[in-house]
This record gives structure tokens, C-alpha cells and sequence, in this order.
């Protein structure tokens, strides 16, 4: 297809259509009105089923009946909304439900305000709600990348039966960039039909029982083990990274994630110019992390920089792959505020001539 | 031969329950199975359950189920029948699920006209967690939560939401029932039949709110708590039909009219 | 003729179909069951009048009735 | 080589729309684009504006801090962002609206009376169309051709409006164009 | 020397606020303000505010204020006045905000009977997030989220708070107010008068539903938007006081009575 | 006070009582239905009020009002409770407001069962909500800690402004144990009127607003900084840990936290008794986590053992302390099933002959 | 006698007051505030009978109202 | 030295009851108690049973897989403990439900008839007082005498019961007391 010029929000809804989701159920926060909107109008153009839930709590365990009966469907939200999720999420884990949920995240804490952030990481890739449970979680730094990921997430929800995160910021869900939706797509994965699905029983199967409750504990931490095991193979097979400037010798790595890694993509570009070479890993897939990648590409340079629109998060998984191998900076907004690329040229430079200091851990 | 003429129905799986002797929660599992059975819809039936003493109601219907979060049946219910509009879904829900937590879903799901069929049993405590106060607990009953019993001026009256949801302008069906004596039972069934046709016939949610003894928390033997059921119960939840598809909107009219 | 059968295991003692036998001929036996429960039983099975009421006041369908020629029920069930 | 432009005005000035416009002319004309709007406060009655970036190849940042040329409809926002344009930048305001002279030397300044102009060919809200055509004439960021294109398909609705809007893309032309500027390198 | 006879109370702080051009939340803003002046309670009163184009009510207000998370004004309130039965206290909230993510939150705030002050704001639309569907508005009407108009086969009926509300068995003060007019302006302040006033006196939770203009997100100029509310909402949503603490039960009687 | 024999979740109750707590809010769920019971009683008597909310989300709403008005409130729930609370304590945690938050662990995820677990660590310390917050988290091992550290709870969350989350599982809540409430008990911090509190203004100073909303970003990254000052505050000041067995060599570090490490501390005796003497860190807070106790306990033996309830979240934690220092292995079961001191004991024997392998990151 | 002052940078040029006057006195002016809004004004003051009308319709609080001497008012407010 | 026990039977024998009274007793007698309820699946009508320890150190482990003693009083307490106990330990069961005799031959069993006795001194719920009583002579974990007392406190609302109780722990003591066991080192 040609490319359309579409607003990030509106291309996460047509990928979604494109990918076969039938049902949508959302509550508006912006800044991803746009989604719920979409699909408010394209939705009933192809058969399917856009329900404005009366809250986040509602739309999420609207989703948890939906994915129960097999269909593909999908909800967004930003990231009060997404708290509220919680528990329906958890469910959904502990269910082993395909859905796919898209949280555009805004500023945090509490009310916040509703521009880009990077504050819900932790709570995306670790703590999102109560019990062991993971999301895979993916983190599009264009339109089409978010387009492309949208599609591929149901096929991976499908794949796993586990809720698939798309997380975006403000700039994804608001910005308008060229999109193109490849025909005829095939699933990334290998899909089987949902006999698991409950859709009523005339005794050809056994009965289905979409559920979380295991009152037995050695059935319930049976349960964990194999919930355990498909996380594990999700951080075997399924992480996704980008390297950007590693063709090259670099002194300094770069790892960012979502619209900050392009911020620091046109910096490196300038620094080339200048050139001061530097290499950048981008994570993809958020969890499972690319521990492997970024700790091979550090070893190549003699100090890392972290940068991220929050307090500091995914610094957390970089020390984690780093081991204190190699020293860390950091460079960080937040509320709403955005990284520059001149900030990200600064800070390399700062690094450089030593005006930057290495992030020490307590 | 004899014949047999009362007997578990197909929908009702062969196990024993864990519900306290003489806890009408089976009763009302029982009532259910049948309406199900007799509108020959069991195969493509699929419930609900809640977070309540019937969290297991998935192992006693032989049906297909969903486990939903506490209070969020409705919203449940409500993604199943838009996924799959042609399957006949039905929650099963308690006080505190339903007129508590759950608040806010079963109106608007009610509100929505969603086509699905909602048991309230309305047991007037939390039986499953231990016998706290539920938004139906009667004034003066004591509960683990209301020691000294339900104070009216610090946690109000209890809800009636068979009143409560009859005033929506959405078509509906929307009754209730008892089946603390078995003739009352008799009618509630007809009641559910109602409910569960209505929804095959795509005509409209339906709600039957079914009031039932809970002996273990009420502390009182079976026998008795249909007793107090009957006499503490009753008198502030009126059985019957509130509201019809038919009978339209039934909201209150200003007490005075504002100036025009 | 009307015969009630009572499954000792499925009853949990509640006493309820006692209390809605008109006939007043079910009650309480004195032995217990697998689960710890005393179970109902018939007193009097000639007196039954095959009203079903005791089948469906009892909560765990401990309960089933067979008939032998036709009878009349007081209502539609 | 990548053009890059804020472009800002109050709610109802059709700002968000030329940006649009001119992505999607940009687009079809095979260069990586891309649209940021200012989403801000959840407000009603504020500023608006929106970042638009045009360039042979793939967009890096789509927040510009220092752009290469900016667009000002009304003079908070000439105001807010005349101190971010580039040094040798591009910066354009609606002399119609605001009553003041950019203090800024380093870069080129382009006055035009958008509404005035606007006003006299019969289309009062088509000063946003003009100040377009004087972001194109100065920077060739696009093809005008292309641009006129994009006013065809935005307006086939309402075919009526077509023709003026196109007049007034021109008419800004013109000013631009004696401006001329080229373009950044990447 | 002339005499001021009109002008800003003391309780609304001299600010212009970011309402658009026309709505009328600035006028209900000013009533309350009033109302608060004239009862003398301004250094007691404490605010909630909702998310909802009124979230910055607490720049408006001048006393003290809460910013509550979306829907939960009423729980919020419960908190402030349990903890200091000595305040003043008001929620002010949107039909998204309480109609809609808050229902269970100011159903029972209401049903325990708080002895807090609800403003409730209808217009019929969610206004801060740009003009998407509320679950009060209008059959038919176009929102972004309904871009065909609301079809109530699919989402409902629109809801009726006053009426809804007014249906519960805990003495409360209920009425529907509307802005559009001054006449009705001034009925409106009388209402809420009366509702700070119960409140004050310690007899029960009030809550004024105010109906209200949303020029920006229905697309049409102030002046003509009031005329949409008086032609399309006022039908739909009747003025008056539906439930006063003296007025008792308002709740539907069945249609038909179950057996006994 | 003489001591008493008391439930876990009555001696929480009594502690917030005689710390002050004047307001309840809570609803009930398994296995914490005694915190709230206790307190319907407890709190009339000494003039306070409970209120039974309608749910979870309505609960940490309640507790958002109350805490604003300069009251000092608790609510409790177990897991999935927990999660319906995320956004308002995200809320809380934005707007600034000291109040105790109790989460009687149990296993997830989803309704999950009603039995001890450590599942809701990573929820706790780190993705509790979106935005970019921290709780103080507490983990009591007896009902006597329990106790202590609800009162210290509420002296730490008025000096820091901040949510404190008390920790436990389900054996805390449900076991009794005797217990001792000290007699005239000082606050562990000097705190401040509440002059912030919103009580109404007669203009004697500026109007109190308790918010989290700033739509100024600008405004809302200066209100981030300061959040994160004032978590670096806990970090620097507030880590507390307990030794075990230190003061011996040992070739084993175990660490483990909560419950969990008293059982280890029987295995530690057993062990001991037998020859093997084993060392153990006991996290008390887990946020701020006590990096370098474990870090310097651990460079004296020669292998770490992390023990959970979990697949193992604190494990993180323990390898950022520990930057591949030295080999971690990991014990842990799950969905209410219990770590036995035989367990712990065969576990170390393991490590010791060469059966137990080190767990190694992606 | 009734003096209206409509206060130009507080008035968002909603009109509700021009629809309000049963006087038809009130008009949008043409000059814009500093908000960028066309503004009120009262075009006949002299035939103002002091209802208040604007006053009460106006969401901006923009109207005031002053009077010399007696008057009497259409309402309690 | 500690001692630990596992009681458990039907929900309603009061099992509950009679290990709050030991850990009680045991804490008045200067001893680290803990007592532990299962507390399982939110259902009604299974089995119930406690975990007491009571030791001369702080309690470590309240949850013990392998105890010292178990007091069953049904017979799936039976089948479920009976497996558990440490070699060389204890073993009561209730042999007026139970009818089958325990397996185990490394363990010390003691047979009491507890409903028996119960009934025959005309207290038919006081079962697991005389079971307490047999736990309390053959372990001699807190004395007699502690329990009496708190025995005398707990049914203080309920004076009636209070004598026939102690006679029921009494006549369980003497049937413990025959088969005495040391406690175990900690
Ligand atoms: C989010 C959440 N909150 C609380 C609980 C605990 N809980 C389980 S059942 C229940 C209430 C049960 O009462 P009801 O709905 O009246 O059902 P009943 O047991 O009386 O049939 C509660 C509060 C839970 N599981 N999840
Ligand atoms: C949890 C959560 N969900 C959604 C939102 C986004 N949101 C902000 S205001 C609003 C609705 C506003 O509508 P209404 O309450 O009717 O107030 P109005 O703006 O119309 O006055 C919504 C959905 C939010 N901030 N938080
Ligand atoms: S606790 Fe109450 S509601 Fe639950 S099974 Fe027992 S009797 Fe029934
Ligand atoms: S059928 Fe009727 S008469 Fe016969 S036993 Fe049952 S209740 Fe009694
Ligand atoms: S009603 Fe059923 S369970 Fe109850 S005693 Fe009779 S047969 Fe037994
Ligand atoms: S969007 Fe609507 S409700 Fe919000 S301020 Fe504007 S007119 Fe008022
Ligand atoms: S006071 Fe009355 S007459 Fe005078 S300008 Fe206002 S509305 Fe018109
Ligand atoms: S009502 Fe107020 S804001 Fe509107 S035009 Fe009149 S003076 Fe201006
Ligand atoms: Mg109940
Ligand atoms: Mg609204």
C-alpha cells in the first residue's frame, strides 16, 4: 500500500484493524484520545466493535471477556489509565490472554501532566500489578515502527497467550509521520487455533474455564513454573534491540529507548559531523531486555550513556547487563520536558572532557 | 418403570459444592441449570463467575466460563456477548461483588443494554471473606465489620438494586426474587427463565436479583435464617418484576419543578 | 406412587427439606456421612404426595424423585 | 538536507493544518517527513503550533529546539519562540497581528501581512494559506506545485474555497520568494 | 457614592479562568461562590476538585482544595469529612467524571449518607479530552467517539443522575438545576443554597446536578448552545428537586409481586 | 505494656491505633479481613472512625482526602487490592501525603490464592503505578516487627511526606505471636505541624491545594526533582537491615527478607548445630534496599543464596548490589507453597558439593 | 440609576449577555482584548432597568454592576 | 529446647481454640510462642488445624513441615499429619472418630478416645480440651496448672463450662502422662 501521513494514533488503530483486532474497549486520557476515536469510526466499517467503557477498570476487564472468547482485541490508554488497569492485567497474565495494550505514557506522579514521559518503565517491564507475572513490552520510536510493532504484537500475544504492552510517549500517539501498511502480512509467529477459548460447549472438548484461582497451592505454583517458562523463552527468543553507529569505532555507548533513542540518533549524527563517534543500542522489546546486546556493545567503548525521560529506570536493567563493568552517565528530563540533541551533544562532551560524573549506585 | 421427575439437571456438573449446609447458593446454581437446560441453550451458554462463595461456580456448571475480578462480571460479560453476540451469557454475582465494588459495571452495563442475563444473589453479608458488612446488610445486623450492627447514620441504608437499576431509561428486565420456601423457589425460576429468553431473543439485559441465606455468617442454622430472611429481608426487599422492556422508563419526577 | 432417594453423601444435613415436607415425613438420621454431615431420611414413604417440595428447597440436589403411573403436580415446574 | 519549521498561532488560525499540508506535500514528494503538534495543557483558547520537518532522510529528532525557520501568526508566539530560530535561520510573522519588529539580527525576517493580504482577496481565513506560501517561497521546502496539489485534495469537499486558498498560497509565494534562503545541511 | 450591587464574591478568586469563550462552568463556579460567601462558611469550606475541564477549580476557589483523581471527588470528600466533620465540603465534578468512571464512588457516597455537597456539571459531552462520548450524552448527538451520534442501541440511554440518585433509601437532598438562562441561574443558586445548607446542619449528603454548555466540543457558538440544551437536554433532563431528607423513599414499587 | 498474644493483623491495627491512626479505610479480602475487623471495633472506642469503603479504589481515595486534611490514616488489603490502589497512590505519592498502606501478601498473579507470597516485590519497590515514585516499604519477619514498624510507618511517612507500604505475607497477618506495645513512644523522626494540611483558610496563610497536577512542564520536572531528592533523602537515611550469623566466618551469604528469612534463620541454626555456618542479610526496607550490607557481607563469603517467594524479583536487587561480585543461586517456591528450613538446609549442602548451579542473567 | 462595567480583558466575547439584556442594550464591540477576543459593550446605558441579567449570565464575571440610589430588583439574589 | 505440635481436625472441634490456650499458657511461662492457623482456600467445611511452637529462643520458623507432635482429631487430620511427624516424636489421634490405627512405628502414638471421654463426663464439645490435656501429659510443654488458669480466662464470660473443661484437660493429662516425652533441643 502507499504510504498515508497519519497521526501515531491513528496508525496503532489501523494497524490494529490490519492485524484483525475485532473489538476495542477504551476510556479517553490524553494523550491517545485519537485511538479510541479511530477505532470508534473504523471499527464498525469492517464488522467489529468499539465500546467506550465506562473507566479504565471497566475496558480492561472488557477485554479480559473478549480475549476469553478468542478474538483478537486490543485497548489503550495513558498512564493513569493504565494503573488502573492493574488488576485486570494481572488477571489477564494469570488467565494467559492474547490482548494487546497500547499506553501512551504521559507525566507522572498522580495527575501529572500529559506530556512525553518514560516514568511507567518499572512499572511496564517489573511491577505493573500483585503476583509474578511479565508483559511483553514494546517500544516503537516512530509511526511506523509503532504501526509495525501493533501488528506484531497480536501475533506475539497469540503466540505466548500474554498480554503484549505497545508503549509509546506523547510524541508516538501526537505526531504524524509517513506509514505504510504492507498487504497480505503474514503472523510473526506460528499461530494454532484457540481451543482454548470459552464459546460455549457441546462436549467435543473439554470444557473451557477462562481463570486465574488455583485455591490448591501445588497447582497454583505449578501454575507459576509454566508461566515462568514462557517468560523464559520470551528472553530467549524474542528480544529486539537496534544498533545505530556501531559499524563504527565509538568511545561512548548510548542506550535509549522509544523518541529519546531518535533525539540521540540526529545527536550522534551531529557528533559525527564533528567527528566524535558514538554508538547507541536501542531497545526494542523492553522485557525481555537486550541484557546481551548492551553488554556486548559496551565492552567496545570505555563509559555508557543512559538517557531517559524519567528519574531513571531502565538505567536500572543497563547496570544490571553492565555488571559495573563499564562506568555509567546519565542524562534525564522529566515532566513533560523533552531531551535535545544538544542536550545529548553536551553531555558527550561533558563526558569527554571529564565534566560529566559517573551515576554511582548506593 | 419409573419415571424420573426431579433430578440434577445436564447443566449442573455431578460434584458436591462447597457451600455451607443449607446455603441457597445452591439452590440458585440448581434453578439456573434448569432454565438452562429447558431453553435448550447449554451448549452455547457461558457464565461468569465473580469473586464471592461462588468463585467456584465454573466447577458446577457445565458450561463453558470466564473467572471474572471481583465486581467486574459485567464488564466480563460485557466483552464476551459483543465478541461472540451469538453465545448466551450469563455472571452469577454477590452483594458485595455486584452492589459494592462492581458498582459502577452493573450499571452501565445495565445502562448499556448489554444482552446479557445478571444473577444478583443478594445474601446481605460478604459470605466468602467472613461475614463483613455488604452495601444489603440490614439496619442493626451485625457483621465482622459492624460489630455493635449496621449503623444507619454512618454507612446508610442498604441498596436495593433491583429499585436502583429499574430506574434506568435503557430497556430491561429486571425482577426479584427468593427461594428461602420452595414455592418462592418455583417463581424465581420463572423469573431467570424470563431473563435468560429475553437475552436469546436479543431483546434486552436482564437482571434477577435473588435474595439467600447465608447461615454460616448470619450464625444461624439453615431453617432459621429462612426465617429472618423472611422476616428482616422481605419487608425491605420486595419481591417481583420492576421493570419489563415494555414498562419503560420508571424514574422519579421532580418533587417540585425548577422556574422555567 | 411416589419415591423420594435421599444420597447420603450429597446431603449436608441442612434440615431444610424437612422444613418444606407438608407430609412432615422427612428427617434427620443419626448416622454421618464421608464429609462428617447426619443425613435426612424418609420416615414415612407412603405418606409422600409427590409434591417435589423438598427436592427443590434442598440446596445440593441430594434429592431425586421417581414416579411410577402419573400424577399431578401443584404447579408447572 | 532537512528544512525544518515551527509554525504558531492562536487555536483558530489554521496553523496545525498548513503544517499538515506541508508534510504531506513534503511526503510526495518522497522526503522522510514528519508532524509534531504542540498538544499541550489539556486548555482551551491557548497557542497553538507544530513542529514539521522535511528531509532527505530519515527524521531524527521530530522536536526541533532550534529550528530553521519559524512561522509566527500572533505575537505570543513570535514572542515565545523568535529567540529559537536558528542563528542564519528563517523567521516569519503575521505583521497583520502583531505591531512589533522581531529584535533579532543573525537571522533573515520576513514580514507579512497575512491577514491584510488574506483580507483583500475576499478570504479572510486564508492567512494561514498565505504565510504557507511565504514559508515555500523562502525556503523552496517544496515544490509550490506540489503544495497546490495538497490544497486540491484538502479542500475537494469544498470546492469553492479551493481557488482563493490556492490564490492566497501564491500571493505568499511571492513575498517569500524575494526572501530566498536554502536550505540546513543534515 | 454608587453601590456595588453585582460583582465578583470573595470566595472566586480574581483570575480569569481558562474556561472557553461561553461556558458555563464559569457561572456555576460564581453560584457556588456566592452561595459560600453568603452563608459565611469560606475559611471552613475545603474543595474537590475532579479531572474534567474544571480540574483547576482549585486556582478558582478561593479556599482550600483538593485535586481528586478522575471519579473519585466523592470518595475524596468522605476522606476530608470524616477526618474533619467541621469543614465544608464540596465536590465539583463532571458527567464523565461522575457519571461515568465514578459511579460506584458517589452512588455510595451518597447511600452512607456523607454529609458533603456534590456540584454535579452536565453537559453532556467529555470536555477537556476534546468532545468524546459522556454517558449523559444526548440520542443522536455527534461525539468524537459516536462520530454517527450516540446510538443508544449500542451505548444506552443517556444517564439521569438527579433521578437515579434520588431512588436511595438514605435521606439526601437531590435536585436538577440548569444555567442557561438567568432565571434559572438564579433557581440554580437557590439549590445550592439549600444543599450547602444541609450540609451545614449536619442532615444529610446533597447533590445539585447543574446542566451546562459545552460550546467548543458541540460545535456551536454559546448563545446557540443554549438553545440546544433548552430544546434537546431539558426534555430529557426535568428541573426540580427530586428528593429532599424529609421526602423519604422514592424507589419503584414492583409491577407485578412475586409469590408468596 | 505487658505483652499480649495477638494475630499479626490485630497487632498492625493496635500498633496504627496507639501510633495515632485515627481513620480506617479499607475493604476486605483474604488474608487481611482482621486489620479491617480490628479496627471497626478498635477505633470508635478511642474516638476515631472507620469506614468500610466500596472498594479498593475507593479506599486509597478516602485515605487521599483524609491524609489531606492532616489526619494520620491507614488502609490495608492483600494483592490484588493492592493493585486496584495504583493509581491513587501514585496520586499520593505526587501530591505528597503521609499515609500507611499495608499489603498482606498472597499469590497471584490474577485472583491467584489466598496463600503467603512474595510476589508483589517488584510491585512494591519499584512499578507500584506510573509516574516516577517511590514508597518506603517495610517487610516485618514477626508480628513484634510487625507492630514496631507500622508505628514507625507512620512516623517516616509524616516526616517524608510520603506513602510508607508495610509488607508482610500471610503468615504475618494470620499468626499470633506475643507482642509488647511500648508505653509513651516518641516519634523516630522530628516532624512538623502539618501546616500544608487543606483545613480551610481564614487567609492566616496560603490557601493549602494537595495536588499532583502541573500543567506546566516545566514546573512538573522541578516537582519531579524534588520527589527525587527526597527519595535519595531514604536512601541515604533509611536503610535498614538485619545481620544474622555475621559474627562468624561463613562461606554462605543468605539473603532473604520477611517471613521467609526467619525460616532461614531456623535452617541457619541447623545448620549451624551440624558445623556449616551461614551468614544472612535481612532487607528491612526494600526500598531504600540495603546495597551495600549485602555488598559487604557478600565480599566476605564466597557465594550468595537469595531466597523468595517468588520467581524472583529481589534477586535483581541483590545482583545490582552485588555487579557479578559473586555467584547468586536461588531458592524459591510459589503460589503459597512455603520454604521449608529443610529446604534451606539442602540448598546450602547443595551449593557446598557442587548440585546447585548459579543462576546467570541473559 | 443602574451603571453596567463589562470589564474588556475579562470578557471572552461569548455573548451570552447580548442575548441576555431584556433591554437589547449590549453589543460586541470591534476591538480585541488582549486574549484576542471581541469584547462587550454597552451601547445604550441609559435605558439599563438594573435587572442584572448580564451580570448573572456572564460565565466570566466580567459584568459588574453599580447603582445610585433606590432599586428594585426582579429577584432575591 | 522447643516444642512444636500440629493440631488439626473438622472445622468445628475447637482445634483453633486449644492452640491459642497452649501458645498462651506457653507465653505467660516466659516462652517464644508463635501459633500458627491454616488458613486455606476461602471455603467452608474442611478441615481445620494450627501450627504452636513453643520455645525457649525467638521462634523461627512458625511453619513446620516436620513436628514434633501431631494431634489429630479426625481421620483425614490423620492421614494428612500422620506422615509428618519427626522420627521420635509424637503422635495423638482421636480414636472415638478415627477408626483406623496410625502406621508410623517410629513415632510414639497415643490413642485417646476423646469424644468418649468428653461425652462421658457430660461435655460433649470439651473433646479437644482432653485432647490438649493428653498433648500437655505426655509433653509436659507448659504445665498443667498455666492452662488451667488460662482455661479459667478464656470461658470467664461463661462460668458454666468452666469446671467441666478443666476436668476434660484433666482426664486427657492423665492419658498423655503415661506415655511421656521429652521436648526436643532446639
Ligand atoms: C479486588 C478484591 N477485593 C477484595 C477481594 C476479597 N473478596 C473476596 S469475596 C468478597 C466478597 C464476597 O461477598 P459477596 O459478593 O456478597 O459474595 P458471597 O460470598 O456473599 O456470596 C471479597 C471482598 C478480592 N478477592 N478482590
Ligand atoms: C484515570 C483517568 N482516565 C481518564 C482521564 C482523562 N480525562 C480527563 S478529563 C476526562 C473527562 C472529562 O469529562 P467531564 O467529566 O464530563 O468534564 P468536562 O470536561 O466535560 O467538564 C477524562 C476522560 C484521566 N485524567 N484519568
Ligand atoms: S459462607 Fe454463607 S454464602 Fe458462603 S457458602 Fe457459606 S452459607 Fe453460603
Ligand atoms: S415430595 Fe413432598 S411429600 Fe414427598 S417427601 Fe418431598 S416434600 Fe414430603
Ligand atoms: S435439604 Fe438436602 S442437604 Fe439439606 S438435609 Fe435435606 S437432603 Fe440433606
Ligand atoms: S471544552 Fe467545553 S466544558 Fe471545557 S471549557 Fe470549553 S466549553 Fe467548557
Ligand atoms: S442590567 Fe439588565 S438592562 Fe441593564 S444591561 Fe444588564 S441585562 Fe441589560
Ligand atoms: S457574557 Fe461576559 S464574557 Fe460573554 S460577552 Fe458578555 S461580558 Fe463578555
Ligand atoms: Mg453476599
Ligand atoms: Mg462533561
Amino acid at each position: 500500500m502507499a504510504k498515508k501521513l497519519m497521526k501515531g494514533s491513528e496508525a496503532i488503530g489501523e494497524a490494529a484493524v490490519q492485524a484483525g483486532c475485532h473489538l476495542f474497549f477504551g476510556y479517553p486520557i490524553t494523550p491517545q484520545n485519537e485511538i479510541p476515536e479511530y477505532m470508534s469510526m473504523r471499527l464498525p466499517q469492517v464488522g467489529g466493535t468499539f465500546v467506550q467503557a465506562e473507566s479504565e477498570v471497566a475496558a480492561s476487564n472488557m477485554l479480559y471477556g473478549a480475549a476469553g472468547s478468542g478474538e483478537r482485541v486490543m485497548t489503550s490508554s495513558s498512564s493513569p489509565g493504565v494503573s488502573l488497569m492493574a488488576e485486570a492485567i494481572s488477571y489477564l497474565a494469570g488467565a494467559e490472554l492474547p490482548v494487546v495494550i497500547v499506553n501512551i505514557m504521559r507525566a507522572g506522579p498522580g495527575l501529572g501532566g500529559i506530556l512525553p514521559s518514560q516514568g511507567d518503565y518499572f512499572q511496564a517491564t517489573k511491577g505493573m500489578a500483585h503476583g509474578d507475572f511479565r508483559l511483553l513490552v514494546l517500544a516503537p520510536w516512530s509511526v511506523q515502527e509503532a504501526a509495525d510493532l501493533v501488528q506484531d504484537a497480536f501475533d506475539l500475544a497469540d503466540y505466548y497467550r500474554n498480554p503484549v504492552l505497545v508503549l509509546g510517549d506523547g510524541l508516538i500517539g501526537q505526531m504524524m509521520e509517513p506509514v505504510e501498511f504492507r498487504e497480505g502480512r503474514l503472523p510473526i509467529k506460528p499461530l494454532e487455533a484457540k481451543t482454548w477459548a470459552a464459546t460455549g460447549n457441546d462436549g467435543s472438548k473439554p470444557r473451557s474455564v477462562i481463570n486465574s484461582l488455583f485455591l490448591d497451592p501445588e497447582a497454583l505454583e505449578r501454575h507459576n513454573v509454566h508461566l515462568k517458562e514462557k517468560y523464559d523463552r520470551m528472553v530467549r527468543d524474542e528480544v529486539r534491540f537496534q544498533s545505530y553507529g556501531l559499524d563504527r569505532d565509538y568511545d561512548v555507548l548510548i542506550v535509549a529507548y522509544g523518541t529519546v533513542a531518535r533525539v540521540c540518533s540526529t545527536a550522534i549524527d551531529e557528533l559525527a559531523a564533528s567527528g566524535v563517534h558514538v554508538g547507541m543500542v536501542r531497545p526494542v522489546t523492553l522485557f525481555p531486555f537486550p541484557y546481551q546486546a548492551v553488554r556486548e556493545a559496551a565492552a567496545r567503548a570505555s563509559s555508557v550513556l543512559v538517557v531517559e525521560l524519567s528519574t531513571g529506570q531502565m538505567i536500572e536493567d543497563v547496570r544490571l547487563a553492565l555488571a559495573n563493568s563499564k562506568p555509567i552517565h546519565f542524562l534525564n528530563r522529566m515532566g513533560g520536558m523533552l531531551v535535545s540533541p544538544d542536550a545529548v551533544v553536551d553531555k558527550i562532551r561533558a563526558m569527554a572532557d571529564g565534566r560529566s560524573t559517573e551515576v554511582v549506585h548506593a | 418403570m419409573p419415571e424420573t421427575v426431579f433430578s440434577r439437571p445436564e447443566a449442573l456438573r455431578d460434584v458436591t459444592t462447597h457451600y455451607c449446609p443449607g446455603c441457597t447458593h445452591g439452590t440458585i446454581h440448581r434453578l439456573i441449570a434448569e432454565v438452562i437446560d429447558e431453553l435448550g441453550v447449554r451448549e452455547r451458554t457461558v457464565g461468569v463467575a465473580p469473586v464471592g462463595c461462588s468463585v467456584l461456580a465454573y466447577n458446577y456448571f457445565e458450561t463453558d466460563f470466564h473467572e471474572a475480578s471481583h465486581g467486574r462480571a459485567p464488564a466480563v460479560a460485557t466483552g464476551i456477548k459483543r465478541a461472540r453476540p451469538d453465545l448466551v451469557v450469563f455472571s452469577y454475582q454477590g452483594d458485595g461483588d455486584l452492589a459494592s465494588i462492581g458498582m459502577a459495571e452493573i450499571i452501565h452495563c445495565a445502562n448499556r443494554g448489554e444482552k446479557v442475563t445478571v444473577v444478583f444473589v443478594n445474601n446481605a453479608i460478604y459470605g466468602m471473606t467472613g461475614g463483613q458488612m455488604a452495601p444489603t446488610t440490614m439496619p442493626g445486623q451485625v457483621a465482622t465489620t459492624c460489630p455493635l450492627g449496621r449503623d444507619v447514620d454512618h454507612a446508610g441504608h442498604p441498596i436495593r438494586i433491583a429499585e436502583l437499576l429499574s430506574t434506568l431509561r435503557t430497556p430491561a428486565f429486571v425482577a426479584r426474587a427468593s427461594v428461602h420456601t420452595p414455592l418462592l423457589a418455583v417463581n424465581a425460576k420463572e423469573m431467570l427463565r424470563r431473563a435468560f429468553s429475553l437475552q436469546i431473543e436479543g431483546r434486552c439485559f436482564s437482571l434477577v436479583e435473588v435474595l439467600s441465606t447465608c447461615p454460616t455468617n448470619w450464625g444461624i442454622p439453615p431453617a432459621e435464617a429462612t426465617r429472618w430472611l423472611e422476616k428482616t429481608m422481605l419487608p425491605y426487599y420486595p419481591l417481583g418484576v420492576f421493570k419489563t422492556p415494555e414498562s419503560g422508563s420508571r424514574e422519579p419526577r421532580p418533587l417540585d419543578r425548577g422556574v422555567r | 406412587m411416589p419415591q423420594i432417594v435421599i444420597s447420603p453423601d450429597r446431603c449436608k444435613g441442612c434440615e431444610l427439606c424437612v422444613q418444606a415436607c407438608p407430609q412432615q415425613i422427612l428427617g434427620m438420621g443419626r448416622r454421618i456421612n464421608s464429609k462428617g454431615y447426619f443425613f435426612a431420611e424418609v420416615v414415612e414413604p407412603p405418606r409422600c404426595i409427590g409434591c417435589r417440595l423438598c427436592c427443590i428447597a434442598c440446596p445440593d440436589v441430594a434429592i431425586e424423585m421417581r414416579v411410577h403411573g402419573t400424577m399431578y403436580h401443584y404447579f408447572a415446574y | 538536507m532537512q528544512n525544518d519549521v515551527i509554525m504558531a498561532g492562536f487555536g483558530g488560525q489554521g496553523i496545525l493544518l498548513i503544517g499538515k499540508m506541508l508534510a504531506y506535500a513534503g511526503m510526495r514528494e518522497g522526503k522522510e517527513v514528519s508532524w509534531l503538534p504542540s498538544y499541550g495543557p489539556e486548555m482551551r483558547g491557548g497557542t497553538a503550533n507544530c513542529t514539521v520537518v522535511i528531509s532527505d532522510r530519515p527524521v531524527g529528532s521530530p522536536v526541533i529546539r532550534s529550528p530553521r525557520a519559524v512561522v509566527a501568526m500572533n505575537l505570543p508566539s513570535l514572542d515565545k519562540f523568535e529567540p529559537d530560530v536558528r542563528p542564519g535561520g528563517l523567521l516569519l510573522y503575521n505583521s497583520s497581528l502583531i505591531d512589533r519588529r522581531p529584535a533579532r539580527q543573525d537571522v533573515t525576517v520576513i514580514e507579512v501581512p497575512a491577514n491584510e493580504i488574506a483580507n483583500s482577496l475576499g478570504n479572510p481565513r486564508g492567512a494561514n494559506m498565505v504565510a504557507l506560501g511565504a514559508y515555500l517561497g523562502a525556503t523552496e521546502a517544496v515544490s509550490i506545485d506540489g503544495v497546490v496539489e495538497v490544497v486540491r485534495e484538502t479542500f475537494a469537499a469544498k470546492p469553492g474555497v479551493i481557488e482563493v486558498n490556492i490564490t492566497a498560497l501564491r500571493r505568499g509565494h511571492e513575498i517569500g520568494a524575494a526572501h530566498t534562503v536554502g536550505a540546513g545541511e543534515a
